[in-house]
């Protein structure tokens, strides 16, 4: 018969409608500002820059190495290279950012630059409410903005934070160590990712 | 206050306003006591129903609907008009201007005439013409004028596409409206929407005689439903609005105010012919028993348009758009059928003398045929290869 | 002379020359509605509502309608570069132009004057009852009249098969 | 001048305009809008001398414009038919221009 299934039709959306003053299990909308959604861990929104320790000047874990800027695909970071040294995370002298920029309003959130970073200096946040008034000065972020804490980073990402923690310690503690003892190398290399080889380095 | 008095507080309070007024000015000041309210409450009614529509929507697809504005969101319409009346009103360059001025005023004035023939309460209407509901299809006619004006004078495609289509749609589903309109003119035998209402406003055993409550009335209604929906361009027949095809249609280089007088046109022309259904066929201002006749007919009135209004709702939260041809496919091959079927049973009706016998016969008229044609028209259709004729 | 009718009058006839002398086609069939509309009017005026409210129903949706499909589907919507007017268009106005004055003249000169009665009541109910009795016959040539007009002009409007 | 002199005199302006367009417009759609505006001045002519006449009460003005509001319907419905399939044909609308029937 015509119109069985306009009937069908009708009482599901009817059954929405009502149950959505009964219960939650049909009214799954969040009220954005008031509530907000468990993070989730793996979100990710732009990139910021890791620094150790409370000053952000002297923690910043980039070295200014460009390699950032260079696999970046629209060309969003632009880095001024220091003319001093400074020690960096491991305790090696190293050049720092002069000045460290992201242009927020090209950039597409693709991790690339995180990927390819070998000092562990640059990671996603998951800050999304970034909006402004200002169309060109205020969505180019600078250093001192970009520059978060490694205790924020434990905060939005522990599991990964707490892996690159340890990392940094094993290369912190290899660097430390005069010179190792040739036995201990080859056995401790196969075991550590390629990463925290080249963080030592 | 005696119910009487209650039910007919506003035909009074119009009498006395008439007795501080001097003869020569009477007719006039008739003529604008009785319009005046109905330029307020409907386009009122319509910005509820924007919000209604909005929340009741949002419910049924598990969200809330709009509830910032104001207390539960009710204020919306305010901040929605308050913006359409500061936007920019927007000519397009190439568009004809007089014609593109003059549609959305048409529109408007066509869907406030409807109200005229509207009786919205016992001895509450504007003018009891003689042929009502003729009025009330002429005046419906002349939306679709304004429907091709505006769409012509945009000089843009989608508007044009969506003009052609709604007047394509219009049209085709007029047959069917004012062949299901027939029907409870043929009953009663009078164009007048007040006598329509006062033959349905009698009661036998406590029960109104309203038409919904026959076999043919019943069938007519559902079928002036489907072609009103259409007429109003209302989901799932908005294919001449169709957001996710041509965008807003007919109205897409409107902006401002004017967008607002196609909102506040469409949503008048679907509250005038819900008005015209209730009257058809639920009885206009009637209470359904009569042990509720102590309700005050406007009430009555209001709460069927709310009822209805609540449906159209319903139905638009429900039903995805149709396509072209299974828009006409159902107007001519299946409501044109049926309509004409349910003028033959209304005949039988009128001719077969009082008794259980005479709802069998009307009932079993109307059933084996509908279900004979929607299993015609469910049948498994063979997928044939599309020609285009003009596209290559 | 009442003012309802000379503007009723001035609408009609402004409708109406504006249709057949603006260029635009869809400005002269929208023209041409304003005279329908005009003239529906005028009938409500005399008392005749039935009329009135069928020749809106009839002209304004329907005819207007049509004129404006059969414009959009012959394309000669947009702006022209030839004349509108054909090559005898004096030939015409002439014709046309004696024609008013014969009629006027005949008018005016034949002296009828009708005294100014009240206007006849008509239901609804008269007129159905004078076609369903006095006039069943026309009404069911007429009723066959559209029927031949549906067909013929859906036969006439239909693509023509192609024949290899 | 009585009512329905004005009326007549309306009816005849209106007629010569329909007649003036029909012989002047190029266009087969204004043609046939000159001739439906033809009708309606004739209409006018029936409601006018039905209101004004000795007997109303007969309603045969009314009748005749009824069944003429009728015949001009379908003479529209067929006459749009007949120039959309010329045009189907010749790609025009231009009555000057249809003369292959000319010796």
């Amino acid at each position: 018969m015509l119109g069985e299934g306009l009937l069908k039709g009708l009482a599901e959306t009817a059954r929405n409608f009502f149950g959505s003053y009964a219960g939650k299990d049909r009214l799954t909308t969040l009220q954005f500002p008031e509530e907000r959604a468990p993070r989730i861990e793996a979100s990710r929104n732009f990139p910021f820059l890791v620094y150790d320790g409370a000053d952000p000047e002297a923690g910043l874990r980039c070295v200014s190495c460009f390699i950032c800027e260079k696999e970046c695909p629209p060309k969003c970071i632009f880095i001024e290279k220091s003319t001093d040294k400074k020690p960096d995370a491991v305790g090696k002298q190293q050049f720092y950012p002069a000045r460290f920029n992201i242009d927020v309003s090209v950039c597409m959130s693709c991790q690339i630059c995180v990927e390819v970073c070998p000092f562990d200096a640059i990671k996603m946040d998951v800050a999304f409410e970034e909006a402004s008034t200002g169309r060109f000065s205020d969505l180019l972020w600078p250093k001192q903005r970009l520059a978060k804490s490694n205790d924020y980073y434990h905060e939005i990402h522990p599991t990964e934070a707490a892996g690159v923690d340890a990392e940094l310690a094993a290369a912190r503690a290899k660097a430390a160590a005069p010179k190792p003892a040739p036995a201990a190398a080859p056995a401790a290399a196969p075991a550590a990712p390629p990463a925290s080889g080249g963080a030592a380095e | 206050m005696s119910a009487q008095t209650v039910d007919q507080i506003f035909v009074l309070i119009k009498a006395w306003l008439m007795g501080h007024v001097p003869i020569a000015f009477q007719p006039i000041a008739s003529a604008i006591l009785s319009v005046a309210p109905v330029l307020v409450v409907f386009p009122l009614l319509f910005a509820i129903t924007t919000v209604l529509e909005r929340k009741g929507l949002g419910r049924m697809q598990n969200r809330y609907g709009p509830n910032r504005v104001g207390p539960y969101g009710f204020l919306q319409p305010m901040a929605d008009g308050i913006k359409s009346l500061t936007k920019e009103d927007i000519i397009p360059r190439s568009a004809d201007a007089v014609v593109h001025f003059l549609a959305p005023l048409l529109l408007v004035l066509a869907s406030f005439l409807a109200y005229a023939v509207l009786p919205i309460g016992r001895n509450m209407v504007i003018t009891d013409l003689n042929a009502g509901v003729l009025f009330f299809f002429a005046i419906g006619s002349m939306v679709e004028l304004a429907v091709f004006m505006a769409g012509w004078s945009s000089r843009s495609k989608y508007s044009l596409l969506g003009a052609m289509r709604a007047v394509a749609q219009m049209i085709s589903y007029e047959i069917p409206l004012v062949l299901s309109a027939i029907v409870v003119i043929m009953a009663t035998g009078t164009l007048s929407t007040v006598a329509i209402v006062d033959k349905q406003a009698v009661y036998t055993h406590g029960v109104a005689h309203w038409f919904l409550f026959t076999p043919w009335g019943f069938v007519g209604f559902i079928l002036f439903m489907i072609a009103a929906t259409a007429e109003s361009n209302r989901s799932p027949f908005d294919l001449p609005e169709g957001e996710s095809e041509i965008i807003a249609g007919y109205y897409i280089e409107y902006s401002g105010f004017k967008f607002a007088l196609f909102f506040l046109g469409e949503y008048l022309g679907m509250f005038a012919t819900s008005g015209l259904a209730i009257t058809l066929f639920l009885g206009g201002w009637s209470a359904p028993v009569s042990f509720l006749t102590w309700i005050p007919s406007y009430i009555w009135f209001f709460l069927k348009l709310l009822v209805f209004i609540f449906v159209f709702i319903w139905v638009r939260g429900t039903f995805p758009r149709l396509r072209m041809d299974q828009l006409m496919g159902l107007a001519w091959k299946f409501m044109l059928p049926m309509t004409l079927l349910n003028v033959f049973d209304v005949g039988i009706w009128h001719l077969m003398p009082h008794g259980i016998l005479r709802w069998i016969v009307c009932t079993a008229v109307l059933i084996l045929p509908a279900m004979l044609l929607s299993r015609t028209l469910n049948r498994k259709q063979k997928l044939q290869t599309r020609t285009y004729r003009y596209a290559d | 002379m009442t003012v309802t009718f000379l503007i009723l009058a001035a609408l009609t006839i402004i409708g109406a020359s504006a249709a057949m002398g603006l260029r635009n086609l869809i400005h002269c069939v929208l023209a041409l509605t304003l005279g329908f509309v005009g003239l529906a009017m005028l009938y409500l005026e005399l008392g005749a509502q039935f009329v009135g409210f069928t020749q809106i129903l009839v002209y304004v949706g329907a005819v207007a309608i049509l004129s404006v499909f059969a414009i959009m589907m012959t394309r000669s919507a947009g702006p022209h570069a030839e004349p509108a007017l054909s090559a005898s268009w004096i030939i015409g106005l002439v014709v046309a132009g004696a024609t008013f004055a014969v009629l006027a003249w005949a008018i005016l000169s034949s002296g009828i004057t009708a005294p100014a009665t009240e206007a006849p009541d008509v239901s609804v109910k008269q007129i159905g009852d004078a076609l369903m009795h006095s006039y069943a016959v026309p009404l069911e040539i007429m009723g066959l009249l559209l029927t031949a007009a549906l067909i013929g002009a859906v036969i006439i409007a239909m693509p023509q098969e192609k024949t290899p | 001048m009585s009512p329905l002199t004005s009326y007549l005199l309306l009816s005849a302006m209106i007629f010569s305009i329909g007649l003036a367009g029909a012989l002047s417009r190029r266009n087969a759609i204004l043609v046939l809008s000159g001739i439906e505006l033809m009708l309606n001045a004739a209409n006018l002519n029936f409601i006018a001398f039905w209101r004004y006449g000795p007997n109303p009460a007969a309603l045969t003005g009314i009748m005749f414009t009824i069944f003429s509001i009728s015949i001009a319907a379908a003479e529209a419905a067929v006459g749009l038919g007949i120039i959309l399939a010329v045009y189907r044909h010749t790609r025009n609308t231009d009555l000057d221009q249809m003369n292959s029937m000319k010796g």
